[in-house]
């Protein structure tokens, strides 16, 4: 499934690109992450917990960052899997200035599988949009 | 198709359920929706209250010139309700439009509200009838209105350890007609897209219109612009069309192999028509 | 005093209500679920999430130790066990190893990879969770067409290429019909990969009985003696140790025309365990596990003169293999090849497919089993070619078809049509609707902007499967009738059905041949233990094969009632008539009853003449018969939503001599939910990674009783020669004449905006496409 | 957790685990098999049971749910060997091939008549929405409903 969209930040993009790489801060703001430990250069063992609706299932999986361009652009990779399925999501992010603001623009690619795809089908597409408000939302906030 | 392991249980009244809930078990309401997400494994809960048990939450009457539904109502005792039929039809033909007749007889609206799954019928219908919801928890007691209850994909104003207790919903007099107009996914039954229409006309003008949207996005919606292009106008086919055309402005549609972004937009214009074209029709 | 019994009533050709309805409508039906054993254990099987990965480590031990378990399995266990067998044999057929758990990799979702078993099912599925296995996530195709592009991931490692299969057929000179014609149309024709989904997921209990050395299975098949024969070679048993019973089984549709890999392991299991052992398919496993139909990619060229006869046709057929060959795997696209030229007498074709790896579940039999694909092939190419020349439908088609004095009549692709009047159920269709009305309503409704269609369908198909040289496991069927001493009749049949109602048509044929009531027969079935030897039930055989070689088994059987008759009336001219002999000559006669107590008894017997009323036969068929018929659909279409409406279904089907009315409609009308399911609804998605995203009946959408049109039955009745009774068979003639109706229908309303093809399935969304392209 | 049922008129008590489905109560420990489980997620209806005068899917509840509860299954249709009119009607009008959806489907059509004993064609088709029968194309199932309609209104 192709991701794509553009999110706001109330900060510079010197300050986006580096609150977006840190791994403190990507902790607090991606939805129901329990635990990000650094196991490499710009890798993360990372453990997550998913609530949605009665669904809930705990995720183990990885965060890697590559392909940076300070501070105009990197790449995210996130790969977590649970006993509900997995997900894998590989995006650009694009960081540009717009005021003093940062417009970040992202698309990618992401993937579900197991019981999750099986059965979600028509809630993937709407779940994903709202984890990465959720995301820029909280970023946003720590941001300021 | 076999769950985890739980606890269960049945509560005496409404007190001991919500203080179980307070500490934090999770309401069984019909279960329509989280029995089968269960059964696969994607849901667990650990302990589950049944809230059907409460025969006292089980209601749908009128009072202070509103209707009141109790949230253990089932979907077809909502449709079949002669008090909901003569003065809330649309909350009764949108009851009917639910999955099929067993999940009606199972399935509540407190249950399926709270859910609130972005293609269930019902939010559309609150949205349009400016429906008030109370939320009571273990130690509180609130009401809150539909615009500001459905919130994202799933995500309400219940705080956790809150239920829905009543559903509220306004009388029509005889000059509003409403409908409710939909597009099912063949599968499932789910809604493609829905739109709920309640319109009221007074010397010849359209004076007052509501449009609630469900399936379009991630929340069910109330299309306000659709709605002001079309008060104070005739009931002529084009101004219903270039109101209904404003259906789905600003909103962000979903996608999925059952319809793209695109074709849900047009969808919901489609329906929009139609829906306001029938409620139009049902003025006395 | 002489007396004479004239039966009167007879049963063949009658509405007769079914005689397997009473114990399914009472719910006291067994199926493979409802039995119970004592000491039963419940094994839940562990199965890939990815569609490609190596598996790295599997850790059984916590799952091992949960509560109730006493065992579990992985592939490491079951490598003694045969692999899954292919039963198509081929030149440069790539057959990979099918084990049936995996070893070192896995190649679709839903691959099983451990089972699980416990002492009850709740408790095997808790400990499956606890199965942690480790896999290597590798990149996956799901397109067949994508996977025969270069660089594509290899679905086995040893073919890079994903090529399975190919395979070649060609008749008359092609080259030659397509430089003389006056015109070519081509066109891409997809048929969709599609679940089954019978209402009964596949189920097994095997029971061990290490004493006896003997094996029992209850298995939801189409086919019981076949799984005897080869899950016993799989598991090493001598085939005469194992006992295979298919119980009452709920729908098959093809998908119940193979062997499992739960199969022999469920036997594995049992033999280890030394107790017996239930695995019930769920819902998810049934999209993900048990066979799909269809996958196809065709690529049609026509050629024609301009008159409208059609001179050649060229097909290069694409067919989604799945990741391993099952039974029949590589069959079904050369059916289809065997139908490509329908009714229509071009003697000029030329085929070729490729069977294509896709880290997908593997395709097979499905309602149809390659006739479907071919149909919707060829008609909606007629179509085409009508539109290309400005031609009626109706028109083109009565032009080409093989006219009814060419009967029989030897195909382009090798086969002989045993008979047929092709014009008479397409003129009835055509009389019915109305035709040349509907085409002025048409006419009208587009000058008011509406969308209506007409479409039709004149289908042939290939049944009653089938002789033995066309067949991989022979197409013959057997039949024993036995009188009994107390003069009822047991029938034991090879074939399996399931649905199909077999337990009343030979109970008809067999009242009728020895003049007896229904109620004194029973017919027996699905049981290896009980029936000699059988082929089963599918490919529209049943009645035709399994009907023939039971009406060849009475007829020996009247003889030798005859005989003892004749004895014991004295007198060597007698008849047989309302369960009776009878003596021409005194009007004298003798009950089955006296004949079977005296043959069984045995104080004197007929010369040259054995104890006992007991008749087998194995009938092998000289020929396939070939049905046909024309459906008409006439739809109109939501112009604002894309929606498609169907206003009426006419449907004449020409199957034969019919043998019980109630239960042939009854095939047709499931077999046109079936065709329309495909045609507007259904299809397995796999997505780029290889998920299926269509993976439960949240997505993926059969017919229900509100999305049905009310469907119009006629028949025309042409016999066929090639068995006695004149059936031709009719359990998929609805599914094969269904879809290109529709669609024909649809482009039909759609064609004044240049619309020439659509594939299925034809959702909203893809007209409300082609009408807002118009804007 | 003990819970008490009455199935086809005759009691039950038993010790159940909250997670049991009411079809495994009714199939493994009241041994009433002639109700079918068909998918997981509701969409099938093969477990259509009658509880408390209403049609239910049996395979999504909690036997606990139904704790007090009267339950009819397709075996407590028939009396003293007599076929109830529905039955009697899916046999005669060929409503079912393979059988495997027929008891889930008898209870949904028994429930169309008990609250609308002269339905059309339409109301019909609407009131089997959450039963899927893969044989039969639903004809001959339209059919019966009406023949047992029509018998009933004699």
């Amino acid at each position: 499934m192709k991701v794509s969209g553009t999110y706001t930040l109330p900060v510079a993009p010197e300050r986006a690109y580096q609150i977006l790489q840190d791994p403190a801060v990507l902790a607090q703001a991606m939805p129901g992450c329990e635990s990000l430990e650094k196991i490499g250069p710009d890798e993360y063992r990372m453990k997550m917990k998913v609530i949605l609706a009665g669904l809930s299932g705990a995720f183990e999986g990885k965060v890697r960052i590559t392909d940076q361009v300070s501070p105009s652009s990197f790449r995210l990779i996130v790969e977590g899997s649970g006993r509900v399925g997995f997900l894998k999501g590989d995006g650009l992010l694009k960081l540009s200035p717009r005021d003093d603001n940062t417009e970040v623009s992202y698309e990618g690619d992401a993937q579900v599988g197991g019981t999750m795809a099986a059965v979600g089908q028509r809630l993937i597409d709407g779940t994903a949009k709202m984890m990465i408000k959720k995301f820029f939302d909280k970023l946003a906030a720590l941001a300021r | 198709m076999i769950a985890q392991k739980f606890e269960y249980t049945a509560p005496q009244s409404l007190n001991e359920a919500l203080h179980l809930l307070a500490t934090g078990a999770k309401p069984l309401a019909g279960g329509m929706s989280l029995i089968p997400m269960m059964k696969l494994r994607l849901a667990a809960p650990e302990h589950l209250v049944d809230l059907c048990t409460l025969k006292d939450l089980n209601y749908i009457r009128e009072a202070a010139g509103e209707l009141h539904i109790g949230a253990t109502a089932s979907h077809y005792e909502v449709e079949s309700s002669p008090l909901l039929r003569q003065k809330c039809p649309l909350l009764a033909e949108t009851a009917a439009a639910i999955g099929d007749v067993q999940v009606r007889n199972m399935g509540t609206i407190g249950g399926s509200v709270a859910h609130a799954d972005p293609a269930a019928d019902y939010p559309a219908a609150l949205q349009a009838l400016e429906a008030k919801l109370v939320l009571n928890g273990a130690k509180s007691e609130r009401t809150v209105s539909a615009a500001d209850f459905f919130i994202d994909a799933f995500t309400t104003a219940l705080e956790p350890g809150e239920i829905i207790r009543e559903v509220i919903v306004p009388i029509d007099d005889a000059r509003t007609g409403t409908s409710y107009q939909k597009m099912p996914q063949p599968a499932s039954g789910f809604a493609i897209v829905g739109v709920a229409a309640r319109v009221r006309q007074s010397a010849g003008k359209i004076s007052f219109v509501r449009i609630g949207v469900t399936g379009l996005s991630n929340r069910a919606y109330r299309a306000t612009a659709s709605e002001k292009a079309l008060e104070g106008k005739s009931e002529s086919p084009v101004e219903i069309s270039s109101a209904a055309e404003l259906v789905a402005q600003g909103i962000d549609a979903n996608s999925d192999l059952h319809a793209s972004a695109d074709y849900r937009r047009h969808l919901a214009a489609v329906h929009a028509a139609r829906a306001l074209k029938t409620a139009i029709s049902r003025i006395a | 005093m002489a007396t004479t019994t004239t039966k009167t009533e007879t049963f063949v050709g009658k509405r007769i209500r079914r005689r397997e309805d009473p114990r399914l409508i009472t719910g006291t039906a067994t199926y493979v679920e409802d039995i119970q054993m004592p000491g039963m254990h419940f094994a839940v099987i562990v199965r890939s999430p990815h569609a490609a990965a190596r598996i790295r480590s599997i850790d059984t031990k916590q799952a091992a130790a949960a509560p109730g378990v006493v065992c579990v399995f992985t592939g490491k266990d079951t490598k003694g066990v045969g692999t899954i067998p292919c039963g198509v044999a081929m030149p440069d057929l790539r057959v990979p190893q099918h084990h049936i758990l995996a070893t070192d990799r896995v190649y679709f979702v839903g691959h099983p990879v451990a089972v699980v078993v416990a002492r009850d099912r709740y408790l095997a599925r808790d400990a499956a969770d606890l199965i942690e296995v480790n896999y290597e996530v590798l990149p996956a195709v799901a397109d067949p067409e994508k996977a025969l592009a270069k660089g594509a991931p290899a679905v086995h490692p040893q073919w890079p290429d994903n090529t399975a299969f190919t395979y070649h057929q060609e008749g008359g000179d092609v080259d030659k019909a397509f430089a003389g014609a006056d015109v070519v149309v081509k066109q891409r024709i997809v048929s969709q990969r599609l679940v089954p989904m019978a209402m009964e997921t596949r189920g097994v209990v095997a029971e061990w009985r290490s004493a006896d050395r003997q094996l029992n299975l209850y298995t939801s098949t189409q086919i019981p003696h076949l799984v005897r024969t080869l899950v016993a070679g799989m598991l090493g048993l001598e085939e005469n140790r194992m006992r295979v019973i298919a119980p009452e089984v709920g729908g098959g549709f093809g998908s119940k025309l193979n062997v499992y890999a739960e199969e022999a392991l469920m036997g594995f299991v049992s033999m280890k365990i030394q107790k017996a052992v239930k695995w019930i398919e769920s819902r998810r496993e049934n999209f993900t596990c048990t066979i799909h139909g269809r996958g196809h990619v065709d690529y049609y060229e026509v050629a024609a003169k301009r008159d409208g006869t059609i001179l050649g046709i060229k097909l290069k057929l694409i067919q989604d293999v799945g990741a391993y060959h099952q039974l029949l795997t590589p069959l079904i696209p050369q059916l289809s090849v065997l139908m490509m030229p329908g009714l229509y007498k071009t003697k000029n074709i030329r085929a070729d497919i490729v069977g294509v790896f896709t880290n997908c579940v593997p395709t097979d039999a499905y309602r149809g089993a390659g006739r479907p694909e071919a149909t919707h092939g060829i008609e909606r190419m007629v179509d085409i070619l009508a539109s290309e020349l400005k031609m009626d439908p109706v028109e083109i088609r009565l032009k080409n078809f093989v006219s009814k004095e060419q009967f029989p009549f030897a195909t382009a692709t090798g086969l002989m049509y045993d008979s047929g009047d092709y014009a008479a159920p397409f003129k009835k269709a055509l009389d019915l609707v109305g035709y040349h009305k509907l085409r002025q309503e048409q006419a009208e409704a587009r000058k008011q902007g509406k969308w209506m269609g007409i479409g039709i369908s004149t289908y042939g198909e290939i049944c009653a499967i089938g002789p033995s040289p066309a067949t991989p496991a022979g197409g013959w069927e057997s039949a024993t009738v036995k009188i009994e001493p107390s003069g009822k009749v047991t029938i034991l049949t090879g074939t399996c059905p399931h649905g199909q109602g077999e337990e009343t048509t030979f109970a008809q044929i067999a009242a009728d041949e020895l003049g007896v009531g229904l109620d004194d027969i029973l017919v027996l079935r699905g049981d290896t233990a009980i029936v000699q030897y059988g082929i089963g039930t599918f490919g529209s055989r049943a009645t035709a094969v399994g009907g023939s070689a039971l009406y060849y088994a009475l007829q020996d059987l009247k003889a030798k009632i005859k005989k003892f008759g004749a004895m014991l009336l004295e007198s060597e001219d007698v008849t047989l008539a309302g369960g009776r002999v009878i003596c021409n000559k005194t009007g004298n006669s003798k009950s089955f009853q006296e004949v079977a107590a005296a043959s069984y008894r045995a104080l004197k017997l007929p010369p040259n003449t054995e104890p006992g009323l007991i008749a087998t036969r194995f009938w092998e068929p000289s020929n396939f018969t070939f049905p046909f018929g024309a459906h008409i659909v006439i739809t109109d279409i939501d112009g604002e939503t894309g929606q498609v409406k169907i206003r009426r279904y006419v449907a004449v089907d020409d199957c034969g001599n019919i043998l019980n009315p109630l239960i042939v409609d009854g095939q047709v009308q499931g077999g046109v939910a079936q065709g329309l399911g495909q045609a507007l609804w259904e299809q397995a998605v796999y997505d780029d990674s290889g998920q299926l995203i269509t993976g439960e009946l949240m997505d993926y959408a059969v017919p229900r009783s509100h999305m049905m049109p009310w469907i119009e039955n006629h028949h025309t009745v042409t016999p066929s020669p090639v068995n006695p009774l004149g059936v031709k068979g009719v359990g998929e003639a609805g599914t094969i004449g269904c879809s290109p109706a529709v669609v024909n229908s649809v482009v039909d309303a759609l064609s004044p905006l240049g619309v020439r093809h659509i594939d299925m399935p034809l959702t909203p969304e893809k007209i409300w496409k082609l009408l807002s392209a118009k804007n | 957790m003990n819970i008490n049922l009455t199935i086809n008129g005759k009691s039950y008590s038993q010790d159940v685990e909250p997670r049991l489905l009411l079809i495994h109560f009714l199939r493994d420990l009241a041994g009433l098999t002639g109700t079918h489980m068909g998918c997981e997620t509701s969409l099938c209806g093969a477990c259509t049971v009658e509880l408390n005068g209403k049609a239910i899917k049996s395979c999504t509840m909690f036997a606990v749910q139904a704790n007090g509860a009267d339950i009819v299954t397709i075996e407590g249709l028939a009396s003293n060997g007599k076929l109830d009119p529905m039955q009697e009607a899916f046999w005669n009008e060929h409503g079912l091939q393979c059988g495997f959806c027929t008891p889930g489907m008898i209870m949904a059509s028994k429930q169309i008549l008990d609250r609308n004993p002269a339905p059309t064609d339409d109301e019909i088709r609407h009131g089997l929405e959450g039963n899927v029968c893969r044989c039969t194309g639903y004809q001959h199932i339209v059919n019966a409903v009406k023949a047992a309609a029509a018998g009933a209104g004699k």
